[in-house]
C-alpha cells in the first residue's frame, strides 16, 4: 500500500520502451552513416528492411507466445521443414497457390503440435518446442535425403525477391503484419485475453478465458509465421535445404527481447519486436558495411541482448524480470 | 508408461546387435559431414552404387548436428565395437579428428580417407580432389573470362576448414596471375546460401561495380547469382563443386562454371578402393580426380540427377 | 520413478554384455553429464544457463591455447577453469545484482562466448595439446577410463553438495523460496552467484575432456550442448519451479539420451531417424513425468 | 466463538520490570506516503500483544521495521531497556524477534528439518557441511515442544496449512525468539486448529515468549488479548486492555468513522427460481454426495472447518475441478465443461486466493475488471481501450475503489480494494450465480462491510449467491440458509432460524 502513489502506467511504460528503442535505431543510422559512406544509400536501406522482414515475420508470432510466458524453439527447423515441402509441391505441381497453401500447412501443423503438446500434455514450452525442434529437423533430413529443391517460377519468387515501387515485397509484409499484430494484440478481445494469460494463466482460467484455447492459437500463429517466413526463405533463395532456417531461431528470440517483450509473459509489444528487429540487423548491416569479421556477430548480438533488457528491468516497468 | 519407454529403447538395441549380426559381404562404414550438403549425399549414392556393383553393404554414418565433432567421436566409438570391414571416412573437422582416426587404426580397420585429408593417421588411401587447384583453375577460368581485368569478390566457405583454405590460396594465386584484376573483398558465406545472399546484398552497396564473383562452393555462387538479380546487376559467377543445381544454372547460362568436386566418383571409388584392399587388389596411395571444370561446352554428361549416375570404370579413373 | 527407469536400463542392456560398448556410453556421456550436473543446480535456482556449450567451446580454445604455449596441462586446466567461472560470475552477477531473467542473460553470454571462440582462433582449431591432455580422455586409470572416473567423481561431489551442504540446502531455497532465504539472512545473491559460477566452472573442467577427446579444440566444438543438457536435466525430472528435482534424475537422462544414440547407431539407423527419434525421446520421457506428478 | 472456551490466560511478568522489548517515535516514509509516523510500542515478557488496524494503518510497516525487513527512518529500540539498533533481519535475529508471515516463509521441496535450521544449519565436520543427525534430533526436540508429531525428514510441501504454520513457529524458537510476531495467524486455519494454535501460544506465554498478535478477527483479539494497541494511517491511535473495551468501540478506533458492525441485511423471504441444483455430486478433488440448492435472490452459506471440503465444492461447480459423479444444473439445464463454459452458463467465482487467482496483478485495474466480460462488453471480439476504460471507471466508482485510476497496476492497491476488483471483474459479465470464496479473509473491517453490502446489492438484482466462510459469525449474520461441510461431503443445512454459530460449529465438528 505504500506504494499506492505511485503509479505505475503499463500502457506508458509499453510506450516508453518502444521510444527508448527507435532512439536507439536512430542513434545507429547516425553512427553508420557516419563510419560508412554505403551506409545511408536507398538501396543499403533497402536491404536492411529486406533483412529485417524475415526475423521479424518469424519472430511477431514468437511475441505473441513469449507474451503468454511460453517460448518456441521449434520456429527455425519449421521454417526448414515447410520450405522444403512447400518447395518439392511447387516443383511437382507448377502452382505456386498449392506450394504456399502446404507451407502455410506445415507451418500451422508444427505450431499445433507445439501447442498440444503444453496445453494438453501440459509440458513445459521450452522442452517441448526443443523435442519438436528434433523431430522436425528429422522429417526434414528424411524428407530431402541430402538433396536441395531450387528454380521456382518467377511468379512465386516475386513474393521474395520482388519490388513494387522499389520497395521489396517482403517489406511490405512485414508492415502488413505489423499492423495485424498489433491490431490483434492490442485492439481483439483475444490478444487481451493472451495478455491475461501471460499475467496469469490461473486467474485467467477462473475468469472464464478458455486458456489452452488460446495457447494452442498462439502457437499455432506462431508456426503459421514460421511457414510464412519459409515461403518469402524459399522466393528469396530459390532454393529449398533442410537447414536454412535454424540460424533464424536465436536471432529471432533475440528480436522479441530487444523489443522489450517480457519472457514472464503479459508485457510486450509487437511493434516492439520489429524495432528489436530491426536493431539487430542494423548491426549485422552495419558490420558487413565496415568489413568487420562476421565471426564478431554473435558477440555484438549478445551484448545487445544484455543491454536491451538489463535497461527494460532498471528503468523496472512493472514485472517483467520480477523473480 | 516409463516401462514401456524402457522396452521400446531395449527393443531398439536388441534389434540394433541382431542387426548388427546379419548381413552378407563386407561391410563398409561410410562416414559423411551431413545431412544438408548435395555433395554428400552425391558422396553416399556413389558409395552404395559401387557396393551394390561389388555385392557389398554400406552403413551411412552422419551426424545429426551438421558438422558435429562429438558426434562423429561417439559414431567413431561406436562403429569400432560393431567391427565394420572397412571405413571410408571423411574428417568434419580435418585436425580435431585425429584421435577418432588413432581409434580406427588402433581397431585394425582399414580406413579410406576421402574428400578432406585427415591431418594424421594410417589410410588405405587418399580419395579426393585437389582444392587447390581446383580453386587456381575455376579462378583462372573467370578472370580469363573478364579478359583478365575487372572487379572480383571473393565468397569464402568456413573459415577454417581445410577445403576452404586450399580453395582461397588458388582464387588468390589466380589473382596474383592477373595484375590487371582487382580484389575488392573477400568474406565468408560459411558455404550457406542465405548468408551468400545477405553478404553480396551488403557488398553490392559497397562496390557499385563488381565484375566477377569467385564462390567458395556453388550453393555460396547461387546466392550470390539471387542477389545480383535482385539488385538487377551483372557479373560473372563461378562456383565449385558441380552440383546438380549448378550444372543447371550453367546449363541456363546464369553461372558461368562451376569446378567439378566429384562427389559422385569420390563416393564410387572410395568404396571400390577399399573393397580392393579387402580382396587384396592393389591401390594407389593417393587417387587424386583430375580437376574438370563444367561450363556450357561440356556440362551434358552432368545433368543427370545422381540417382541415375553410374561409377565410373575403376581402370579409367586410376592410371597405374 | 527411479526403479523403473533402472529396471528400463536393465532391459535394454540386455544386449550390451559387451564392456567396450558401455564403456563407450559412458565415455560419451561423460561431457553432456559435466554440464548437466551443474544446470540441474542452476534449475533447481529457477534458473537456466544457456552459454554452458559456448563457455566450454570457449574454455576449449583456452585451455588447449595454454597447453600449447606451456605444455603444462595444471596451467591449462586452471585457464579454463578460471575463464568458465569468469563467465559464470558475469551470469550470475547480471540475474542476482541486476535482477534479469537468466534465459537473457545467459543468452547474451552465449553469443559472447561462441564469438569470442570464433574470433581468438579465427575459426581455426588449435593442434598439438600433446598427450598428457589426452590422457584425460583416452587414459585409464585402475584400468577404468579416466573419463567414467571423472564422471563418477563429479556426480559424487555434486551430490555430497547438493544434500549435504549449506550451499545445496540454499540452492533448493533459492528456487523454493528466495525471500524466505532472504529473511532467514542468507547472503542470497551471493549463493545465486556461486551457482552461476559453479556451472561455468565445471563447463571449464568438461573443456578438459573435451579437448582430450578431440587432442584439439575446434571453436564451434559444444556450441549448443547445453540445450542437450537442459534436455537431458527435464527428461531426470527436474522441473523449472519451485526448487524441484532429483540429482541421480539428471544422471539417468543423460544416460537415456546415450543409450538411445548409441543404439540407433549399432543398429545403423538412417541419421534422419536418428534426430527424430531423439526428438521423439525427449517428448515422451517429460509426458511420463507429467503423468507421474498427476 | 462461543464454542471456543478455553480463554489464554491474561498478560503476566511484571507490569513493574523494564519491557522487554520498546520502540519509541518510530517512523518509516515511502515517496508520497509516511507509513508510519512516531509510533511507540512496547512488549513484555509472557505478553501477547495485540496489533490492530487496517489494511494500509502500517501494521505490517511496523513488522517489517520489528525484523529489520525495513530500515526505519527515526524512532529507538530498547531491549530490556537497553538501547539497540536493528538494522538487518539479522539484527532482529539476535535480539529474538521472529516474525511468522501470512505466506509462509517456507521452502517446499526441503525437509522440515532443514527448513527450521534455514540459514543455521548444524555444521558437520567438513566445512561447509550440514550435520544431518544433530539437525533432525534438535528439530524433533522444537517439534515435541509443540506437540507436532510430524516427520522431521518430510518434505514441507507435503504438509497441511496448519502444520506448515506450526512448523514456521517451530523455526521461530529453534531462533531463541523471545519476541513472536503473528501475522493473521489464523486467517488459513480450521476453528480446531484455531484451537490448538491458542493453546500453543499459551504454552509459549507461559515460558515468557512474549507475542505480538496480528488479526482481524475481533472476536480472536479478545481471547488471546493482552494489551490492544490500533493503529490507524501510520499512527497510533491508542492502547487499551480487553477487559476495558468493546468491540464497537475498538472498530471505530481502526476505522475512525463509526460502522455499524451488527449489520445485518433484509433477509430474503420469497426466494426466486432454482438457479443451482446439485444431487449427488462427487469430483476428482475428493468432495462427494454433494447435494445443494440455490435460489435467485439467496445468499447461501457453505460452511464447515477449513478443509471440509468447501473450496473443493466451489472449484467442482465451476468446472475447475472435473465432476465425476452426481449432476450440476444451473437454471435447469445440465453444466459441463471447464470454467469458460461455466462463465458462458452464467456463473462466477470470487476464489479465496486473490492474489494467486483472483487477479493478472501486473495488468492495469481496467484490465483485470473487463477480464471476465470481454464478451457481454465486445460481442464481436473487437476491443476499444477507450471503451473499456470506460467501462472500468463506472465501476470503479460503482464499488468506490481507491485507485488513481483505471490505469493503475493490480499489484499496488491494498487487499480490501483488490478483493473490489475481483468482484467488480463480475459485475458485467452479470452473472446469475456468484460463489464467493473467503470474501472477507484478510481484509479489514471497513472493506469487509462493504463487501457484504455489494454481495447484498447483488441478491436484490435477483442473482444468486453462495457464500463460503470460515468466520461463522459472517456466515450467520450474511446468510439467509447455510450448508454445512465435514469431511468432503455436505452433512447438513441450516435455515435462517436455526442458523447460529454453536449450531453451524456443532454440525462442523460433528459431536451433534
Amino acid at each position: 500500500m505504500s506504494t499506492l502513489t505511485l503509479p505505475r502506467l503499463a500502457l506508458s511504460a509499453e510506450f516508453r520502451t518502444i521510444v527508448q528503442r527507435l532512439l536507439a535505431v536512430l542513434a545507429l543510422c547516425i553512427v553508420l552513416s557516419v563510419l560508412s559512406g554505403a551506409f545511408l544509400t536507398v538501396g543499403n536501406l533497402v536491404n536492411v528492411l529486406r533483412q529485417a522482414a524475415l526475423i521479424f515475420l518469424l519472430a511477431s508470432g514468437l511475441t505473441l507466445v513469449i507474451l503468454t510466458a511460453g517460448l518456441d524453439l521449434s520456429i527455425g527447423a519449421n521454417v526448414g521443414l515447410s520450405a522444403c515441402l512447400a518447395g518439392s509441391v511447387i516443383q511437382a505441381t507448377g502452382s505456386p497457390l498449392l506450394g504456399a497453401a502446404v507451407g502455410l500447412g506445415s507451418g500451422c501443423a508444427i505450431g499445433l503440435g507445439n501447442g498440444l503438446l503444453v496445453t494438453v500434455l501440459r509440458l513445459p514450452p521450452f522442452i517441448a518446442t526443443y523435442g519438436m525442434l528434433w523431430v522436425v529437423h528429422g522429417l526434414t533430413y528424411w524428407f530431402m535425403a541430402g538433396a536441395t529443391i531450387h528454380g521456382f517460377p518467377p511468379a512465386f519468387r516475386a513474393l521474395g525477391s520482388g519490388y513494387w515501387l522499389s520497395v521489396p515485397i517482403p517489406v511490405y509484409l512485414m508492415f502488413a503484419f505489423l499492423a495485424v499484430g498489433i491490431g490483434f494484440a492490442r485492439y481483439t478481445t483475444w490478444g487481451q485475453e493472451i495478455y491475461a494469460i501471460g499475467a496469469n494463466p490461473v486467474a485467467a482460467r477462473l475468469s472464464g478465458i478458455p486458456v489452452n484455447r488460446r495457447l494452442v492459437l498462439v502457437y499455432t500463429v506462431s508456426g503459421a509465421m514460421a511457414g510464412l517466413a519459409s515461403l518469402i526463405f524459399l522466393a528469396r533463395l530459390n532454393s529449398a535445404e533442410g537447414d536454412i532456417g535454424e540460424p533464424l531461431t536465436l536471432p529471432a528470440i533475440a528480436a522479441v527481447l530487444i523489443g522489450g517483450t517480457s519472457l514472464f509473459g503479459g508485457v510486450g509489444t509487437v511493434s516492439g519486436t520489429l524495432v528489436g528487429a530491426l536493431i539487430l540487423t542494423l548491426v549485422l548491416n552495419g558490420m558487413n558495411l565496415l568489413a568487420i569479421d562476421a565471426n564478431w556477430q554473435p558477440l555484438v548480438t549478445g551484448v545487445i541482448v544484455i543491454l536491451a533488457v538489463s535497461l527494460d528491468v532498471l528503468t523496472h516497468r512493472g514485472g517483467s524480470a520480477s523473480r | 508408461m516409463r516401462r514401456r519407454l524402457s522396452v521400446a529403447v531395449a527393443a531398439i538395441l536388441a534389434a540394433g546387435l541382431s542387426g548388427a549380426v546379419r548381413a552378407e559381404g563386407e561391410k563398409i562404414a561410410v562416414f559423411t559431414k551431413n545431412q544438408t550438403n548435395p555433395f554428400f549425399q552425391a558422396v553416399r549414392l556413389g558409395a552404395e552404387n559401387a557396393a551394390r556393383q561389388m555385392n557389398a553393404t554400406v552403413l551411412q554414418y552422419v551426424p545429426t548436428k551438421p558438422d558435429s565433432i562429438p558426434e562423429q567421436m561417439s559414431q567413431i566409438d561406436d562403429v569400432v565395437v560393431k567391427k565394420p570391414d572397412a571405413i571410408v571416412f571423411t574428417p568434419v573437422d580435418y585436425k580435431a579428428m585425429t584421435p577418432g582416426v588413432a581409434k580406427m587404426n588402433a581397431a585394425n580397420i582399414p580406413v579410406v580417407n576421402i574428400t578432406d585429408r585427415a591431418e594424421k593417421g594410417t589410410f588405405v588411401t587418399f580419395v579426393g580432389s585437389n582444392d587447390y587447384q581446383l580453386g587456381l583453375q575455376t579462378g583462372r577460368y573467370l578472370l580469363k573470362a573478364l579478359g583478365g581485368k575487372g572487379n572480383i569478390v571473393i565468397l569464402e566457405g568456413v573459415r577454417g576448414v581445410i577445403t576452404n583454405a586450399d580453395r582461397m590460396r588458388g582464387f588468390n594465386d589466380a589473382l596474383k596471375e592477373f595484375p590487371n584484376a582487382k580484389l575488392l573483398a573477400s568474406q565468408p558465406g560459411n558455404y550457406q546460401r542465405m548468408q551468400a545472399l545477405q553478404v553480396m546484398e551488403n557488398l553490392m552497396q559497397s562496390y557499385p561495380q563488381i565484375d566477377g564473383v569467385m564462390a567458395a562452393n556453388d550453393a555460396m555462387a547461387m546466392g550470390a547469382l539471387e542477389a545480383l538479380e535482385g539488385a538487377k546487376r551483372t557479373a560473372l559467377v563461378i562456383g565449385i563443386n558441380g552440383t546438380k543445381e549448378a550444372v543447371e544454372a550453367i546449363k541456363a547460362g546464369k553461372l558461368l562454371a562451376s569446378g567439378d568436386y566429384h562427389g559422385y566418383t569420390q563416393g564410387c571409388l572410395s568404396v571400390t578402393a577399399a573393397l580392393r584392399y579387402l580382396r587384396k587388389q592393389s591401390v594407389p596411395k593417393e587417387i587424386i580426380l583430375p580437376v574438370s571444370i563444367i561450363d556450357k561446352s561440356n556440362y551434358q554428361p552432368y545433368d543427370v540427377a545422381p540417382e541415375q549416375r553410374t561409377c565410373p570404370k575403376w581402370d579409367e579413373m586410376v592410371k597405374q | 520413478m527411479l526403479v523403473v527407469l533402472g529396471a528400463g536400463f536393465a532391459s535394454s542392456s540386455t544386449g550390451f554384455l559387451d564392456g567396450a560398448n558401455l564403456a563407450n556410453i559412458g565415455m560419451q556421456s561423460t561431457i553432456l553429464l559435466l554440464l548437466a550436473l551443474p544446470m540441474t543446480l542452476i534449475m533447481l535456482t529457477e534458473g537456466i544457463d544457456l552459454s554452458m556449450g559456448a563457455v566450454l567451446t570457449l574454455a576449449c580454445v583456452v585451455l588447449a591455447a595454454i597447453a600449447v604455449k606451456t605444455g603444462s596441462v595444471t596451467l591449462a586446466l586452471a585457464g579454463a577453469l578460471a575463464l568458465g567461472a569468469a563467465f559464470g560470475f558475469a551470469n550470475g552477477a547480471l540475474v542476482a545484482w541486476l535482477g534479469l531473467p537468466p534465459f537473457v542473460v545467459t543468452l547474451g553470454t552465449l553469443g559472447i562466448a561462441s564469438g569470442l571462440a570464433l574470433v581468438t582462433t579465427g575459426a581455426q582449431s588449435i593442434t598439438g595439446v600433446g598427450d598428457d591432455v589426452v590422457y584425460f580422455y583416452a587414459g585409464k586409470l585402475a584400468g577404468i577410463p579416466v573419463p567414467l572416473v571423472l564422471g563418477a567423481a563429479a556426480y559424487l561431489a555434486m551430490h555430497g553438495l547438493l544434500y549435504h551442504t549449506r550451499f545445496g540446502t540454499y540452492v533448493f531455497a533459492l528456487g523454493g523460496n528466495r525471500e524466505a532465504l532472504r529473511l532467514a539472512g542468507v547472503r542470497v545473491n551471493a549463493y545465486l552467484i556461486g551457482v552461476y559460477v559453479l556451472g561455468g566452472a565445471m563447463a571449464g573442467f568438461a573443456a578438459l575432456l573435451l579437448t582430450a577427446r578431440m587432442s584439439a579444440a575446434h571453436p564451434t566444438a559444444a556450441i549448443g550442448m547445453e540445450f542437450d543438457a537442459i534436455a537431458a536435466v527435464a527428461i531426470g525430472g527436474t522441473s523449472f519451479e519451485k526448487g524441484n528435482g532429483w540429482l541421480f534424475g539428471t544422471v539417468l537422462g543423460v544416460l537415456l539420451v546415450g543409450v538411445l544414440r548409441n543404439g540407433l547407431n549399432l543398429l545403423a539407423v538412417p541419421s534422419s531417424l536418428q534426430v527424430a527419434a531423439i526428438g521423439v525421446l525427449i517428448i515422451a520421457a517429460l509426458v511420463i513425468e507429467s503423468f507421474k506428478n498427476t | 466463538m462461543t464454542a471456543v472456551a478455553a480463554a489464554v490466560g491474561p498478560a503476566h511478568g511484571g507490569e513493574q520490570a523494564a519491557p522487554l522489548f520498546e520502540l519509541r517515535g518510530i517512523t518509516k516514509s515511502f515517496p508520497g506516503v509516511r507509513a508510519l509516523d512516531a509510533v511507540s510500542l512496547e512488549i513484555r515478557a509472557g505478553e501477547v500483544h495485540v496489533l490492530l488496524g487496517e489494511n494500509g494503518a502500517g501494521k505490517s510497516s511496523l513488522m517489517k521495521v520489528l525484523c529489520g525487513a525495513y530500515l526505519a527512518d527515526q524512532g529507538e529500540f530498547f531491549h530490556r531497556g537497553e538501547p539497540v539498533a536493528i538494522r538487518s533481519p539479522a539484527d532482529a535475529r539476535t535480539l529474538g524477534i521472529a516474525v511468522i508471515f501470512q505466506e509462509f516463509s517456507l521452502v517446499p521441496y526441503l525437509s522440515v528439518a532443514q527448513n527450521i535450521f534455514l540459514g543455521r544449519e548444524p555444521r558437520g565436520k567438513i566445512p561447509g557441511s550440514v550435520d544431518h543427525k544433530r539437525m533432525h534430533a534438535r528439530a524433533r526436540e522444537l517439534l515435541d515442544r509443540l506437540g507436532l508429531e510430524v516427520d522431521t525428514r518430510a518434505l514441507v510441501h507435503t504438509l497441511g496449512v496448519a502444520q506448515q504454520q506450526l512448523v514456521e513457529i517451530a523455526k521461530a524458537l529453534s531462533q531463541e525468539a523471545r519476541i513472536l510476531v503473528l501475522d493473521e495467524p489464523t486467517a488459513a486455519l480450521s476453528e480446531r486448529e484455531t484451537e490448538r494454535l491458542f493453546s500453543i501460544i499459551q504454552r509459549l506465554q507461559s515460558q515468557g515468549v512474549a507475542m505480538i498478535y496480528i488479526s482481524h478477527r475481533l472476536a480472536e483479539v479478545f481471547r488471546v488479548g493482552g494489551r490492544i494497541t490500533v493503529l490507524r494511517d501510520g499512527r497510533k491511535v491508542g492502547s487499551l486492555l480487553p477487559a476495558s473495551t468493546t468491540p464497537d468501540e475498538l472498530v471505530s478506533m481502526m476505522v475512525g468513522r463509526k460502522v455499524d458492525t451488527s449489520y445485518a441485511r433484509r433477509y430474503c423471504e420469497s426466494p426466486g427460481e432454482v438457479v443451482l441444483e446439485v444431487k449427488g455430486m462427487g469430483a476428482v478433488n475428493g468432495v462427494s454426495g454433494v447435494d445443494l440448492v440455490v435460489r435467485a435472490g439467496e445468499i447461501v452459506g457453505l460452511s464447515g472447518l477449513v478443509g471440509s471440503g468447501r473450496t473443493e465444492v466451489a472449484r467442482a461447480l465451476f468446472g475447475a475441478d472435473r465432476v465425476t459423479a452426481g449432476e450440476v444444473r444451473l437454471l435447469n439445464r445440465s453444466r459441463e465443461g471447464g470454467p469458460d463454459r461455466a462463465v458462458r452458463s452464467g456463473m462466477a467465482l470470487v476464489p479465496e486466493k486473490r492474489k494467486q487467482e483472483g487477479l493478472a496483478l501486473i495488468r492495469s485495474v481496467a484490465d483485470n475488471i473487463l477480464l471476465a466480460s470481454l464478451k457481454q462488453i465486445f460481442p464481436r471480439g473487437w476491443f476499444s481501450p477507450a471503451k473499456g476504460i470506460g467501462v472500468a471507471s463506472e465501476r470503479i466508482r460503482q464499488l468506490r475503489i481507491a485507485t488513481p485510476g483505471p490505469r493503475q497496476m493490480v499489484q499496488f492497491l491494498s487487499g480490501g480494494n483488490q478483493q473490489k476488483v475481483v468482484v467488480a471483474k463480475w459485475l458485467s459479465a452479470d452473472a446469475k450465480l456468484i460463489i464467493f470464496d473467503e470474501p472477507t479473509l484478510g481484509i479489514d473491517v471497513g472493506a469487509k462491510e462493504e463487501i457484504f453490502a455489494l454481495i447484498d446489492q447483488l441478491v436484490q438484482r435477483g442473482a444468486a449467491v453462495l457464500m463460503i466462510s470460515s468466520e461463522l459469525s459472517e456466515v450467520v449474520k450474511v446468510c439467509d440458509r447455510a450448508y454445512v461441510m465435514r469431511d468432503k461431503r455436505v452433512v447438513g443445512e441450516l435455515a435462517r432460524a436455526e442458523l447460529s454459530e454453536t449450531n453451524l460449529l456443532r454440525l462442523a465438528m460433528h459431536d451433534a
